[in-house]
């Protein structure tokens, strides 16, 4: 069966609070042990342009969904875990907020630990997603992953 | 046959510095059959795309290069620079 | 010059607010570029005396807090770190509530992750802390790492 | 000299499931110089201790059991059953 793959882009930031209701979520999930989690940050780099005072995300959104779905099913086989739930933004996203969370659930702590790994190396490498530095100015730098 | 593959037309959307240096992120195309004609079209037609490094994703599928596969019509060809999430 | 260790205790569960006041206050921390967050959560397993239905913990405080703080001095000179914080609960805390938090930052995310997963090892196999598993009907078993 | 050593006094705490089993968490003992002759203090006195594996804490440093360390006068000696925290 075809599963529509769920939606992981939020627009703009991330929240503390999105966060923070996300864990209290599940405390009714009474055989999770250990959740690990992943955030992105957006860090005032400078370069010769500037001083990084956001970062405008854009995405390839169809193909994200599919590969971020491919990738869950990839790690669920791979783990023994609860639960997986990634947030990606889109849009402006100021230099301090938070860009990126995954959010990996399991009875045991290294299950969740390795997991979470993964799926941020996976999110990173494979997920049609760019980043544009806005500096001062109007000046801006296409982001690239290492 | 010759005639009918140079006449197969397709989707070509840019992301990223793709699209900036493209000034548009969406185009269509005839003539494209395989990765080797989208390669040779798009440095005709958009010569400032030639120092980047670009994916090309078929269908929402990333292509490898080293084999020249062929684009079926009315296929959605993604011009996608380096990754840069999270 | 020796440092007084900073607390880790907590009295009772470790809240989501707890969590998202947090994660907040790290966003005027603009070369922060990965978070690595690792939640405990008391399990309700089963066992012979029934179900856990609440963790109560105790601790060798002064030792523990101690012990803590070797472990951020050992961690801060192997990565490449912005900061670490490290919570652990005492007393109760219930079934589907957080009793360990611990929250890593640094620029990169390999460090951040790296770093998260070895402290949590550390907690778990060196701090002397213990939690009695509480049943039903007042019963109880003493919990064991691995 | 055999005199002052055996008189030696430490404070010895107890946690976790060795304090449940002595019904205790602190008491005071003379005639505890070293490591060898806390363990048969121990065993004399708490005979419940004995199937448990307790780590032995001087003044908050876990010892190694291999070599059998003397124990300094008003040492805190603390009894640690396998950690559990997390």
């Amino acid at each position: 069966m075809q599963h529509k793959p769920k939606n992981i882009f939020i627009q703009g930031p991330i929240t503390a609070q999105k966060i923070a209701d996300s864990i209290s979520g599940h405390s009714t999930k009474t055989d999770i042990g250990a959740h690990s989690i992943f955030l992105g940050q957006v860090r005032a780099d400078s370069n010769e342009q500037g001083t990084v005072e956001a970062i405008e995300y854009t995405a390839y959104e169809e193909m994200a969904l599919e590969r971020a779905h491919e990738i869950r099913e990839e790690i669920f086989v791979r783990f023994e875990l609860n639960c997986m739930h990634i947030y990606h933004s889109l849009g402006k996203v100021k230099a301090g907020e938070i860009s990126l969370f995954v959010f990996i659930s399991s009875k045991h702590r290294k299950a969740a630990i390795k997991a979470c790994e993964e799926v941020v190396e996976r999110i990173k490498k494979t997920l049609p997603i760019w980043g544009k530095e806005i500096m001062q100015g109007n000046k801006s730098t296409w982001k690239e992953n290492n | 046959m010759e005639q009918h593959a140079n006449s197969s037309k397709v989707k070509i959307i840019a992301f990223g510095i793709a699209a900036e240096k493209m000034k548009t992120n969406i185009m269509y195309a005839d003539g494209i059959h395989d990765i080797r004609s989208l390669r040779s079209w798009l440095a005709t037609q958009y010569p400032a795309l030639k120092d980047l490094n670009l994916s090309i994703a078929i269908n929402k599928k990333i292509v490898q290069e080293s084999v020249d596969i062929s684009i079926p019509e009315n296929a959605e060809i993604a011009l996608l620079p380096p990754f840069s999430g999270g």
